[in-house]
């Protein structure tokens, strides 16, 4: 069968094609939005006109069979448009309003989820971990079921003070957006890698490698043609694992997880706020790694408990103040939470001001 | 050839509320023993905590440098069906917009040359096809840009520019983030498709500083759409949000950081102290709209933490117009590239060139001038250069 | 004439050999103090005791006649007690009340200046300048006297939102409170130092001498025993000078000041703050250094203006943001503004919030 | 001898209201010949703008490596008396307190054997006598030790330790600031007289947060005095303050970092959310008293910029008692010290070595353990050690 010809350079299709005649006519002028429930919610153009947006969950890793069905869907309530979200869900997008019971009702028989707008989790953004990618120091996507399982409600119905942004990243090169989340899984390991050196000589440029760890614990061995590295400089980043796979980090009996929080992207209020380290370690426990899963739970609902209406979860911590979130939460504090790398004195407390 | 492998721990995790990854892999097993051997080298990795993927040669089409993530299990007797599992990075629309037909066509290619599995979408934005062979990779790449499709971007260059969905759905965007994106890709088609550059660079455009998109913390630049002139207040609206029980005081004025509102039955904001924040317009959607003069701060050089730490985008240009055809912006990001291109090291991000050769040497090199919004504060120590330049002033 | 027999290693005196029977008694048992002028308060003990100060500006150095003097006056109206504070002010410590007003007479009959307690204004810290320091970049004692007879008024009676500190340093050793000052002044240079090579291989240390440079400029030139700068890197510190006379970095006419704004040391309200660059440089001006003198004012007056009860100069810029000092003030913002020493980074902005 | 020197420049520092440091060195001129050359070489100063004092020789007294500064003038032949202009450091006495006749015989020895200009006081805290020559140095020294006086810090040794008046005439002090300084001065004595360190080391003592004598941004350790326990209210007090006209609102409750306050009518403090941060007590001192039990917290590491940018003391120990014989804080601070001495390199502060090591190998070796207090936030980027103990848990 021949292939149809070929075209180069020509970018992705042009978005008007794919945007409902609603949004084509009252495109840049909407007026306002309200939120209906936990994963509806409809847009007020200035002309009057309205949009309805019913959000679903997806798992991020989809079927052609299941997204078949969501066109499906699409095609039956939405004159076939649909969109997804910067955080990978579905968003049904109703012109005609009389279509949305049936869409609900079609969803829920399906046993989709909906859910996640205002003041609640959304999807957790994730990478690849073990389904795909040669760095990952965990799974991804089982721990973001096992997670979303357990706090399932708050994102379908229950309201939390603000949205609660959650992320995993499955190695440090943190793919996702852990280093700005409210609360976030990041995989990290915790040995000196060994190296392989023949193969090291054979694959691997040695000045790349050594410029790529960041604490200089590399240094070239120019008379064997491979490396050393000082165990004591080594904080087990992995970037010379991705630069030279030789160099392996995977430990599988001391790998593990960490949880940060405190992260947020948007510009609201407070400045966008890097996460930081809240537990330095669990192990990891595939299927379901119940231990993070009840840490998180923790987290999120000690926020719950305390923050203010429209606080976020950093916002939350930096108003009552560290000290206060690790009473709070019980967790306990250690060296590892004190920070050693290049900015770290502009972590210490610099004040005789702080609680007990 | 499905269903092979017994899979007691992955099973464990299609039980539960939330959509199971595992019920989509094995959906796409039933069709393709690729997936089936997805799922059994997965079973394996949970059953041993270690992933068995490696890197390979690279792999791609002919013409372009990326696109693709060539990706090869280490296990290739045990699970041959994916000895060559690579992903096609398919550029997504702006906004992800789509129609069933579109993407029904989409996956029709997809089931004839490739697992059957998706990610909708990966972290950058493209539309990412999960696991196929070297040998579909041209005939994927003609099914699809004969449609109109091309592959995103991977590798040491520009990569897929994604956005918020901006003024298809959004009330508060400043700039057309929709048309922004669809231009910058297709301004940088050559940058995209053949990596030449020291590192990967992202650009991601968000409509307002809610930044639904993540663009000041995931892209080596980050356009932010915004305003200048007085915040639009409609009275009557404020009054329905009080009736309606908000807490104007505490909810609004007291979490206003600019401390630049005052309520007393109508709503007051000292314009000229407002920072344009974003979140009294959030949480009153109905009663406040932004400045009428629409324009978007530039911040460069955000990204994940290897090796100098994550960073967020530093404000380079506070305020430019950003209207079709985009002239002056392009001529900005061309100016940036140029710079980051001619200073870096390899793998070097411009953020970490920046910060290794000093905020002015590329604020010069762009033209643009010093401005106290580019900082927090001015620096503290009394360490500072002089350029034979500063004496003639 | 022989010489009295030498002690070793006694320490100083101790201190309750000179403290007045009022303090004895009342020692740690102080109940609160009343501000009763510009430069006079109250102390009242849990006893009903009370005790007076009053507060008199010294230009810190004094001639022994100037001490005889102010010891006099203590003897008069102090029982013989008195004490420095620690911004090198001198305090009479009255016990008998009565004596207030004659010792106030006095005082002002011999033009000393009464001042600096309360929300005002209180005597520079600064240090040594041309008066006695080899590393000296201007003259600190100079630019203090015509500082303060500017600002006087806010020394002996005005009141401003808070105590305004102000410091000055002759040189970036900053042996004053400068980097942690409401408004300072610091000498700077803006030229490479120039190498009397001779002389370098001759009485310095070169290890010691390259260690000393914070951006790596200096390098060993072990043919020559001596060391080069690598005037790209070099931001005229000075710290090789001060380790090896002999690189020279005195430039008359490129030599100036710095002045720096917001610091604070006390941890109430908010955490204690360094100073921050507000104007990078003014040529040395003896006598007098309108400029500076001008600047200070000029900083003084806008915070006093716009800043709240109790604010001090670096909580008031915080609250209305850098942006807007820069805009009030009037300052220019220049390149040198914008940090690029080690934590640059943490100096950037990183939000789309701010001002015009 | 006196008056040899026309100086127009310095004169013109004669005018304005605030005292002149040119008058005081007029009137040491009149009986010290040291002293009118030091006017006639600062006038040259302020004509060309550049000082001429150079470093000599080390010198000092027998057995001493420390309390005096060498200074020689470059220019000796034009300004011979002050060829030599050394300065000596006397210790003061704690928080400064003297009595008329104690300085008017410190005033009679050096007028006999120095210029008769003094600095009242250095920045560290000593008395400093300003200008003699290195054959006087034994004389003066055996003046004033056998009077009961010693000589304070210089060099690379412990320096004069000092603090602020605290329990002397402070109704906030919550340790005896006096005491411990002068039982540290006592207790440091070899260190202070014979530098043997890798740099200078300087402790200051503030007895409550307010830090009347910069210990947080200016010695190598700072002792802030503390407390444990409710801040003690006075009701009545409180109202006279709002009778007088005070805005308790705005000006206490508003201003609270922690938000712990509330007023209305009368004022409530949430002790457990209290940071101790002095503001209500300081600005309301009749109504307010600190908790009853007192301590202090130790902070280390402040200094000027050179070499790596100034720094604040950071928390180390966030709460210590700190009663006579104050044998732990002394032990503390042997500890702190050791591991300084035995890990710095030469001329590096103890602040600069706790970042260069990390804050985990300076607590371990002090016996502290890691606590939130010590930190304002937790790290940030996912790069941390591990040690082989940790695994032990
Ligand atoms: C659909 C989506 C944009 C898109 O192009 O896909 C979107 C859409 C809207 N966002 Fe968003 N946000 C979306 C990702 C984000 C992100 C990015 C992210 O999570 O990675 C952020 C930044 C999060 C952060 O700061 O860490 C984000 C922070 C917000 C906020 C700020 C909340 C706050 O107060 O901090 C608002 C305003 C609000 O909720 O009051 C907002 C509000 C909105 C509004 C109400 C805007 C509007 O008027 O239409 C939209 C529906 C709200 C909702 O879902 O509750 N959206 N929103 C994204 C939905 C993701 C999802 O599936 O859940
Ligand atoms: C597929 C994707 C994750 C996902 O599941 O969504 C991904 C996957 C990989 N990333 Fe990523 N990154 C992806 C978005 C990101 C993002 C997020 C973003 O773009 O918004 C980041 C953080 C932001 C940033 O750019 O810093 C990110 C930071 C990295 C890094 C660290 C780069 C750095 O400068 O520190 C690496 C390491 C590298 O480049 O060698 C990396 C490398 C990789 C590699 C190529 C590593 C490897 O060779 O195995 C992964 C390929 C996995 C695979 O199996 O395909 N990936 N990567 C995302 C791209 C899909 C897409 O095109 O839409
Ligand atoms: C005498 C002295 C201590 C000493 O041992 O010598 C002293 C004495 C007092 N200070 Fe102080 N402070 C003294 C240096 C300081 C310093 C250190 C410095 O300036 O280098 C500070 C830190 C400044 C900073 O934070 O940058 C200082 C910050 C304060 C404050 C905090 C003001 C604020 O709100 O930020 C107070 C409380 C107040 O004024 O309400 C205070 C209050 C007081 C009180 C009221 C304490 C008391 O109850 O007795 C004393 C008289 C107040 C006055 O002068 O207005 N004192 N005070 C020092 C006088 C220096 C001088 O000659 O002016
Ligand atoms: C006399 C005094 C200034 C004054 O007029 O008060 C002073 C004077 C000198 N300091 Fe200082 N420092 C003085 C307090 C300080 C302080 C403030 C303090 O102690 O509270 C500091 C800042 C805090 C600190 O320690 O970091 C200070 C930071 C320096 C530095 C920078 C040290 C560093 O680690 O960065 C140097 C450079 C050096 O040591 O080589 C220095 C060096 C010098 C030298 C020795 C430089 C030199 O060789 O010429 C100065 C001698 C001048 C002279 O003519 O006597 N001086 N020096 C102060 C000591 C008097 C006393 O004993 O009471
Ligand atoms: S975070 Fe790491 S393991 Fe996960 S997809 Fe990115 S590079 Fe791979
Ligand atoms: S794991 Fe990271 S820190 Fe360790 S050697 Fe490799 S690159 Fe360096
Ligand atoms: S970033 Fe702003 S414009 Fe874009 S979707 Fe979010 S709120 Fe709307
Ligand atoms: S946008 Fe932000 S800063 Fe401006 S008035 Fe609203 S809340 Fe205040
Ligand atoms: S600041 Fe510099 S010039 Fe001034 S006394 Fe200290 S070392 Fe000397
Ligand atoms: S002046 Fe400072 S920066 Fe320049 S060479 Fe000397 S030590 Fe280095
Ligand atoms: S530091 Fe505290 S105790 Fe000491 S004088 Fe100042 S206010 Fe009083
Ligand atoms: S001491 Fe500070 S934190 Fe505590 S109640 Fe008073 S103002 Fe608030």
């Amino acid at each position: 069968m021949a292939l149809p010809k070929r075209q180069t350079d020509i970018g992705p299709p042009k978005y008007d094609q794919f945007i409902p005649p609603v949004i084509k006519k009252n495109y840049g002028k909407w007026k306002y939005h309200e939120v209906l429930t936990g994963g509806t919610m409809v847009h007020v153009a200035e002309s009057g006109d309205t949009l309805h947006t019913v959000r679903v969950a997806s798992p991020r890793i989809l079927s052609t069979e299941t997204i078949r069905d969501i066109c499906d869907m699409a095609e039956r309530y939405c004159e076939g448009y649909l969109r997804f979200t910067t955080r990978n869900n579905v968003e049904f997008l109703v012109s005609d309003k009389s279509k949305m019971e049936p869409l609900l009702k079609e969803l829920k028989e399906k046993k989709y989820s909906v859910g996640g707008i205002g003041p609640r989790i959304s999807n957790i953004v994730h990478t690849q971990g073990w389904v795909h990618c040669h760095s990952a120091c965990t799974d991804a996507s089982g721990m973001v079921k096992a997670i979303m399982d357990d706090v399932y409600d708050y994102f379908t119905t229950k309201e939390l003070p603000n949205k609660v942004r959650l992320a995993v990243a499955c190695c440090v090169n943190m793919c996702g957006a852990v280093h700005c989340s409210d609360i976030a899984v990041v995989a990290v390991h915790r040995k000196v890698p060994t190296i392989n050196h023949e193969l090291v000589t054979k694959v691997c440029e040695i000045p790349t490698t050594v410029a790529s760890c960041p604490t200089s614990a590399i240094r070239p061995n120019p008379k064997e043609k491979t490396v050393t590295i000082n165990e004591e400089k080594c904080m087990y980043c992995g970037n010379c694992f991705t630069v030279c796979p030789p160099i392996d980090i995977h430990k599988p009996d001391e790998d593990g997880v960490a949880i940060v929080v405190g992260g947020k992207i948007g510009s609201l209020r407070t400045s966008p706020k890097f996460s930081k380290l809240a537990i330095p370690f669990f192990y990891n426990e595939p299927p379901r790694w119940p231990k993070v899963v009840a840490a998180v739970r923790n987290i999120l609902e000690t926020y719950a408990k305390n923050a203010k209406k429209h606080e976020r979860v950093g916002e939350w911590i930096e108003r009552i103040g560290w000290e206060s979130f690790f009473k709070l939460t019980g967790i306990e504090f250690t060296f590892q939470h004190i920070d050693d790398f290049t900015f770290a004195r502009d972590t210490f407390r610099t004040s005789a001001a702080f609680k007990y | 050839m499905s269903g092979k492998y017994k899979t007691p721990l992955l099973d464990e995790l299609e039980k539960g509320p939330w959509p199971s990854f595992v019920t989509e892999i094995k959906k796409a097993a039933k069709k393709s023993p690729m997936a089936d051997d997805e799922l059994g080298q997965l079973e394996k990795s949970y059953r041993t905590k270690r992933g068995y993927w490696k890197h390979g040669g690279i792999v791609g089409v002919l013409g372009y440098g990326g696109g693709v993530i060539g990706r090869y299990s280490s296990l290739p007797e045990e699970f041959p069906g994916i000895a060559h599992f690579h992903t096609v990075r398919i550029n997504q629309t702006s906004g992800f917009f789509y129609t069933a037909e579109a993407l029904k066509m989409i996956c029709d290619i997809w089931d004839k040359y490739g697992s059957g599995l998706t990610n909708m979408h990966g972290s950058t934005g493209d539309l990412v096809l999960l696991g196929t062979t070297t040998e579909n990779l041209e005939a994927i790449f003609a099914e699809y840009s004969s449609r109109g499709w091309d592959l995103g971007g991977s590798g040491s260059a520009m990569r897929t520019p994604s956005c918020c969905v901006g003024p298809g759905r959004c009330e508060w965007s400043n700039i057309d983030t929709l048309d922004i994106t669809y231009t910058l890709t297709q301004e940088f088609q050559d940058e995209l498709h053949r990596p030449a550059f020291p590192y990967k660079f992202k650009i991601k455009t968000a409509g307002c500083a809610v930044d639904c998109v993540a663009a000041i913390a995931r892209a080596d630049l980050s356009i932010i759409g915004t305003w200048k002139g007085n915040i639009q207040i409609d009275q009557a609206e404020v009054k329905k949000y009080a009736d309606a029980g908000m807490n104007i005081q505490a909810e609004i004025v007291e979490m206003c950081p600019t401390n630049c509102m005052s309520y007393n039955g109508t709503l007051k904001i000292n314009d000229a102290e407002c920072s344009r924040c974003m979140h009294c317009i959030a949480k009153m959607t109905k009663a406040l709209r932004s400045g009428k003069e629409k324009g978007a701060t530039l911040l460069v050089g955000s990204k994940a933490p290897i090796v100098v730490g994550s960073l967020l985008s530093w404000v380079i240009v506070p305020f430019i117009k950003v209207d079709a055809p985009y002239t002056e912006l392009k001529d900005m990001i061309r100016k940036m590239i140029g710079w980051w291109d001619d200073t870096a090291k390899p793998r070097e991000r411009i953020g970490e060139v920046i910060e290794a050769e000093g905020m002015r040497s590329f604020l010069e090199a762009i033209g643009v001038p010093a401005q106290p919004q580019q900082v927090k504060e001015p620096r503290k120590d009394p360490f500072f250069f002089w350029e034979e330049s500063d004496f003639q002033k």
